[in-house]
């Protein structure tokens, strides 16, 4: 038996020629030749991708999935280009990559640790997909990109904001842009100090899973840093949908600033609730009591409504910053789907652009040379200003936006403000920084 | 003591919720012997009637201002709804602020109608089917339902507000010489339940309607062979009871946003609940209701937290075990209801 | 054969045969044709397809045989799966061990549970099994992390300390799972013409355990066991006042479909190596009622049948896009191929569930015995083309 | 000394008095009848007896050993089978299996995991309820649903059933209620038959006069929850207490 691991489409394709090209069928097996898990042997390279369909995200799957398109349709030569244009890189020539033509599948992670490494499994051994994208959970991004190291194919993370992706988790084969939860406490402590001050007493809502932790780890950190007294931290049930039995007793507790490290559904619904029981408009200890929501999503705030006005969070990016690959992107997209994209949509873009033109500055779809060409690469010019892909943990490191709800929003799309962008060295840590201890990124996999 | 009392309002307040959407289950258990899976679809729709009355109000043309730009760079379309055109931006403004309240009047005739074609186009071919059958069906009919609101509506919660004057908080310790505020819609929310609540009850207590579906839930043959036709009245009620889930999915909107799911977030919790009540026993619904509501607010206090992790998780279903475990048909169960 | 009727014997061997052959069967298409989209034929789809079938088989000896419905039986396969990761972290890549620890582990949990729910019946038994079950889940999720590493699931890292096997290859990889040597995600591949089908390790281990799993489920059916289950489903105060204790009956019943739900739990684990907790949500515990229902409750084929038909929709239908009806219909004319497509897009790609949501209510509308009565009447069809005046097979039997 | 001996038996419900103080003594292989007007405590007396209540006060023996406190199916396995009013039956099996379910529990006990073994491969059990259902008259109706049966039939399934495991007390609870004359004639000759060829002891609730003439060999009367009388039938037939009692108003 051939000592293979998953499928190897590329391998499977020839072995369909070789037998059409004889009168009769032949059975052609095959052998442990290929250099690495589905290597494009044809005209077209397949890639992967896995976003949330059903269930909560989905709008942000969705969206995610129209900027894959987009992306698609850029690198095949499609459109006006987007961000091709104005990437420092300039390796992609609008003819696929490596001069194969880009396809790709799409599937159903359903938020669904199980289900969406079942989906990307059947790209992997179905479609013979070479990369895997996606998402919009850190859990399912971590369970993907676990999968994707043993089944040697590349990972590049979607909207996954949890430490431990490139922390605890972190995979050789993975690759993430999108910042994460100590990027968002170290952007926006300046801004809370600027705004409310050293002498606050901050309680937090945090969901009870691991991401939510690791976000209550790092903000509570950084405004601690601050001089700022943590009065309480309230793990919530991912399951609820009312708040209020939590957020009735922040009232009382002295604190007079409240955070929720909420996401999604969770996020529209605490927030609202804490805005419902009138925190907003309390005066405690003298001050007036503030609401601070660390990772915002501009799809998610529209859920929250009115409720937004005025409260800070962090944003990896956001479709009114005025550089010229932020426009470029927006124009694009807009052009072609009639409203502005979303932060997971600018992400998984980037992603997709960022690992093809890896592909292309190596010559090769070989995992381990795409991991190479990823590692310590420096651009620019993809909407966060210079970023680098850092070599130790395959995070990316860029500047962050601190955000604000918009008092008087033009459009249904204008919910947020951009309040400072914090540059990429203000949120950079080391590699072995303690909230990032624990795991190891082992060595690349090519299936091989 | 400000604290317990904030929670024992708190719960009555979530409490609300779990009993009127119980309250439809069992009517439609007690009546018709059916397990709708599709209530919380029920429950959901009436909220979307919110949203959809919202949208409707709020239904615009748009004006080119030269004058603004929009994301593109393109000349902003100013948009002005058609309502406040019609009635002035004053009084206009007032019916959109409103329209929660103002989805009510159409949010009876619409479930009472998906009622009736819900019960007359498939849970009364059930009747007679198994218990497994009616929840797969109905369950199908839940995702169907689900789905539907997804296509149009997506995925993500929509806002939908209270009106400005309902939307602020009210300090109900006054009452107790403290001060304990406390949203004014939750308030409203919980009196709103409480005369749906006593609405339904005195229907069936006192309207010769409600004595024969009295009569039916005890012993349907007996009154079939007295000649009342108790299937049109099954199908009546099965229609209040659609309605009373969607009048409470009406009212949650502004509590919470509204999304595709909030109908199955809700379901597994009335199950519970209704079973804690006890099959088939109006008051164990409400009863449980407001009970579980109660005690799920004081399982989130960080006092108690603090000395069992993770109680807040669990609290429903660890109640819904003693509970079940220490009163074998629940608080006010019938015998022999359900049971095989 | 094996200590079963002809009828039975030639059941199994039909099943023996369908799993066995499955690379073939499932992959129809060519591998380049347009309908390539269909095709089932790849492993882990396979293994799922098995891994469900014994689920669900397991599922219907407590269901289908003594009508006790339980609506927490996700949780003894979430049990089964975190048994079997910590095997693999803690002893070695062996599956064997894990498999047999997941079937002993979520058997006493099964004992455990089922010893308190079996004291109530009827929606108050469902309602105690969904409770136990939402407990566990709601604690694995955020209580236990440190045990089920929560929202993530359980995985394999690079510093298991494996006490029979090493912690990392020498490529610094994390060891993949075996069969004493033997990969389960090694995989032969054969191309044959246009098509090209996949034999994978795992697969066939998983579809020898389901044929011992369905061999033991037709057992239990006929023997004098599943009588007394049916018995209990029939009527309790007659057992009671026949002199049997039907306590013990349903409570082996639970246990043995706990182990079922176990072992389908370590196998899946055994595939690939990570245990998420939302595999004990209500919803997965509903999702196994309904392949049992829509296969066909009590029968012994029904629910493999019922969860392969599940899992085909989740995993195939939720993979079609926009992109590829394009592609299907590109032979029409433009405005007709966008209407086609517009008028298809709700009911594929995201739109999966509604989908399966239509065909729960056709199914149990017109087939009220499930997929195999569906089955039946084609058959029955069949046999009353061949001879018209043969209407004799009035005599009721149990339903397959 | 009989092979059930009641002795002050006593329950109440809430304000009820459901039964005084009842003794009754029924002696091996007879058949003994406990008649009375609606309401006497006949039915929970009989409840009593297989456990399904627990008196408040008194003892219940069979066979000198106590049956209180002990399970219905702890209770069937000392040897004390029960017909009920309505025919408990295995409706979801055909005749034969109902039929083998008895026979099983006769030969394993209250609780076997039997699983490996195949009904058709257990040859002596099979042979036993095949034999029982002949003697039933029933043999061509093995393969039918238990269900589909008339009323009639079920009634005799469920005594065949009763038989078949062999009892030494046999409880009848109003065994014709609801039925046709020509059904409760067949079911007096089927228990006539079953009181000639077996070993057998009977104690039979019931409202029909005419039943209890053609059995019983010893009656008890009910009233109020305490026994009026208890004697041989013809002198029940001249009790002037029973007359007033019960028969005045029924007969």
């Amino acid at each position: 038996m051939s000592k293979s691991a998953f499928s190897r489409r590329g391998v499977l394709k020839s072995g369909a020629l070789a037998g059409t090209g004889l009168a009769l069928p032949t059975i052609f097996t095959a052998s442990s030749a290929a250099a690495f898990t589905n290597d494009p042997t044809g005209s077209s390279v397949t890639l992967g991708f896995n976003v949330p369909q059903t269930g909560p995200y989905a709008d942000e799957g969705a969206d995610e999935l129209r900027a894959y398109q987009l992306a698609v349709e850029h690198l095949n030569g499609g459109g006006d280009g987007g961000m091709m244009n104005t990437f420092s890189s300039k390796e992609l020539q609008g003819n696929g990559i490596l001069g194969k033509e880009v396809k790709f599948v799409t599937g159903d992670t359903q938020t669904k640790s199980d289900a969406a490494r079942a989906s990307a499994k059947s790209m992997i051994e179905k479609d013979g997909a070479v990369m895997i994208t996606g998402g919009s959970s850190s859990g399912v991004a971590i369970a993907v990109q676990g999968l994707c190291q043993e089944a040697g194919v590349i990972f590049m993370a979607g909207l996954t904001h949890s430490n431990d992706t490139t922390g605890k988790d972190k995979k050789a084969n993975g690759f993430r842009h999108f910042f994460n939860g100590y990027m968002s406490g170290a952007a926006l402590a300046p801004v809370l100090k600027n705004l409310y001050g050293t002498d606050r007493n901050a309680y937090h809502l945090t969901a009870d899973y691991t991401w939510g932790w690791t976000q209550e780890e790092s903000i509570a950190a950084a405004t601690e840093a601050l001089g700022w007294n943590t009065v309480e931290k309230v793990r919530t049930p991912l399951a609820a949908t009312d708040f209020s039995s939590y957020i009735a007793p922040v009232l009382n507790s002295g604190a007079d600033v409240l955070v929720l490290n909420h996401y999604g559904g969770n996020m529209v619904n605490s927030l609202t609730n804490a805005v419902q029981f009138g925190l907003r408009e309390k005066v405690v200890n003298g001050k007036n009591f503030e609401i601070v929501v660390p990772l915002y999503s501009r799809l998610m705030a529209k859920g929250a409504g009115a409720n937004v006005k005025g409260i800070h969070g962090s944003t990896n990016w956001h479709w009114s910053l005025q550089d010229e690959g932020s426009q470029a992107f927006v124009r694009s997209f807009g052009t072609k789907y009639g409203f502005p994209p979303s932060q997971a949509a600018h992400t998984v873009y980037c992603q997709t652009l960022l690992y093809a033109d890896a592909v292309q500055r190596a010559g090769s779809f070989n995992p381990c040379a795409v991991v190479e060409a990823l590692e310590d690469y420096e651009f620019d010019g993809l909407g966060n200003g210079k970023t680098l892909y850092r070599g130790e943990d395959h995070q990316c490191f860029k500047d962050v936006l601190v955000v604000r709800g918009k008092e008087n929003p033009t459009s249904e799309f204008d919910l947020l403000e951009v309040v400072e962008v914090t540059p990429a060295a203000q949120v950079t840590y080391p590699a072995d920084h303690p909230m990032f201890a624990g795991g190891a990124l082992g060595s690349c996999n090519s299936g091989a | 003591m400000d604290a317990i009392l904030l929670q024992i309002l708190n719960g009555l307040d979530k409490g609300s919720a779990y009993a009127l959407i119980a309250l439809g289950l069992t009517l439609i258990f007690g009546t018709l012997g059916v397990v709708n899976f599709a209530h919380g679809a029920l429950f959901m729709i009436g909220a979307f009637c919110a949203v959809t009355v919202q949208r409707l109000l709020s239904l615009s043309y748009e004006v080119v201002d030269e004058t603004q730009k929009d994301f593109l760079g393109n000349p902003l379309k100013v948009k002005t709804s058609y309502v406040e055109s019609w009635f002035g931006p004053e009084m206009g403004g007032a019916i959109i602020d409103w329209a929660v309240p103002i989805a009510i009047i159409f949010a009876i005739p619409i479930m009472i109608l998906i009622g009736f074609v819900m019960e007359r186009g498939l849970i009364k071919h059930f009747y007679k089917r198994e218990h497994a059958d009616q929840i797969l069906v109905t369950f199908g009919l839940a995702i169907v339902l689900q789905e539907v609101i997804k296509y149009f509506y997506g995925a993500n919660p929509i806002q939908t507000a209270s009106p400005e004057a309902l939307s602020g908080v009210a300090n109900v310790g006054a009452l107790f010489g403290t001060e304990i505020f406390y949203p004014v819609w939750r308030i409203v929310y919980f009196f709103f339940s409480v005369v749906i609540i006593g609405g339904i009850f005195s229907f069936l207590q006192f309207t010769t309607f409600g004595m024969v579906v009295r009569a039916g839930m005890a012993d349907r043959e007996t009154v079939g062979l007295l000649g009342i036709n108790i299937d049109r009245r099954f199908t009546i009620m099965f229609g209040i009871a659609a309605a009373v889930a969607g009048l409470a999915g009406v009212m949650y909107t502004p509590i919470n946003s509204p999304n595709y799911h909030m109908g199955m977030d809700f379901l597994v919790l009335s199950f519970v609940v209704v079973v804690v009540g006890g099959m088939g026993s109006l008051p164990g619904a409400v009863l449980a209701g407001f009970m579980l509501g109660i005690l799920e607010a004081f399982a989130s206090m960080n006092e108690v937290k603090s000395i069992l992790p993770g109680i807040d998780q669990i609290i429903i279903y660890v109640v819904a075990i003693i509970i079940l475990l220490t009163r074998p048909r629940g608080l006010m169960g019938r015998k022999g209801v359900m049971e095989e | 054969m094996f200590g079963l009727d002809n009828k039975d014997t030639r059941m199994l061997l039909v099943v023996a045969v369908l799993t066995l052959c499955a690379p073939f069967i499932l992959n129809p298409f060519p591998t380049d044709s347009a309908m390539a989209q269909f095709n089932a034929g790849y492993p882990d789809l396979m293994q799922r397809f098995v891994i469900f079938g014994i689920f669900a088989i397991g599922f219907n000896i407590l269901f289908g045989l003594t009508g006790y419905l339980s609506f927490g039986h996700a949780a003894f396969l979430g049990v089964g799966s975190y048994s079997a990761v910590w095997m693999f972290k803690l002893l070695s890549m062996n599956v064997v061990p894990a498999i047999l620890l997941s079937v002993v582990i979520s058997g006493l949990f099964a004992l455990l549970i089922g010893f308190v729910s079996l004291r109530r019946s009827g929606i108050y038994f469902s309602i105690l099994t969904l409770a136990f079950a939402q407990m566990s889940f709601n604690l694995a999720y955020s209580v236990l992390t440190p045990i089920t590493n929560g929202e993530t699931g359980l995985q394999l890292t690079l510093d298991d300390p494996r006490i029979l096997g090493v912690s990392a290859t020498a490529d610094g990889s994390i060891p993949v799972t075996s069969l004493f040597g033997l990969e389960m995600r090694s995989t032969f591949e054969m191309a044959v013409g246009p098509w090209a089908f996949q034999f994978n390790a795992g697969y066939y281990l998983c579809a020898l355990i389901l044929l011992a799993a369905f061999y033991l489920s037709i057992r239990i059916f006929r023997s004098p066991f599943g009588m007394m289950l049916r018995a209990v489903k029939s009527n309790q105060q007659r057992m009671n006042y026949t002199g049997l204790n039907t306590k013990p009956y349903t409570l082996a019943a639970f246990v043995i479909s706990g182990m079922y739900a176990g072992l389908a739990g370590g196998l899946m684990a055994s595939m690939d190596p990570l245990a998420g907790a939302e595999r004990m949500q209500w919803t997965a515990s509903g999702e196994v009622v309904l392949m049992t229902i829509l296969g066909g409750a009590g029968t012994l084929i029904g629910p493999v049948l019922g969860a392969g038909f599940i899992k085909y929709f989740e995993n195939i239908f939720s993979k079609i896009n926009d992109h590829v009806l394009h592609g299907w219909f590109s032979f029409m004319p433009d405005g007709l191929e966008d209407f086609v497509v517009f008028i298809i897009h709700p009911f594929i790609g995201k739109g999966w569930h509604l989908t399966l949501g239509i065909l729960f209510m056709l199914v149990v509308v017109f087939l009220p015995g499930g997929l195999v009565e569906g089955g039946q009447r084609i058959a029955k069809w069949v046999k009353g083309r061949k001879n018209k005046d043969d209407s004799t097979s009035a005599t009721k039997t149990p339903a397959e | 000394m009989g092979i059930l001996e009641v002795k002050n038996v006593g329950k109440r419900f809430g304000g009820l008095q459901a039964l005084g103080d009842v003794n009754l003594s029924v002696k091996e292989n007879t058949v003994h009848a406990i008649i009375g007007p609606n309401g006497a405590g006949k039915s929970t007396l009989l409840n009593c007896l297989v456990g399904k209540l627990i008196p408040d006060t008194g003892s219940v023996m069979f066979d000198g050993q106590s049956v209180l406190g002990r399970k219905p199916f702890e209770i069937n396995q000392m040897g004390i089978s029960r017909v009920f009013q309505t025919p408990e039956i295995f409706g979801d099996l055909s005749v034969l299996e109902n039929m083998l379910i008895p026979c099983f529990a006769k030969r394993d006990g209250a609780f076997s995991l039997n699983a490996i073994t195949s009904v058709p491969s257990e040859k002596d059990v099979l042979e036993k309820a095949e034999a029982m259902l002949e003697e039933m008259n029933m043999a061509d109706k093995r393969h039918m649903h238990a269900a589909s049966m008339s009323r009639g039939d079920k009634r005799r399934l469920e005594i065949g059933m009763c038989l078949s495991q062999e009892p030494r007390l046999l409880l009848l609870d109003e065994p014709t209620a609801g039925m046709a004359r020509a059904d409760t004639n067949n079911t007096i000759d089927l228990l006539k038959e079953i009181k000639e060829q077996r070993d057998i002891t009977i104690a039979i609730i019931e409202h029909d006069m005419h039943v209890v003439f053609s059995l019983a060999d010893r009656i008890t009367v009910l009233a109020q929850g305490t026994p009026l009388v208890e004697d041989d039938p013809q002198n029940i037939r001249g009790n002037p207490k029973v007359r007033e009692a019960y028969l005045g108003e029924s007969a």
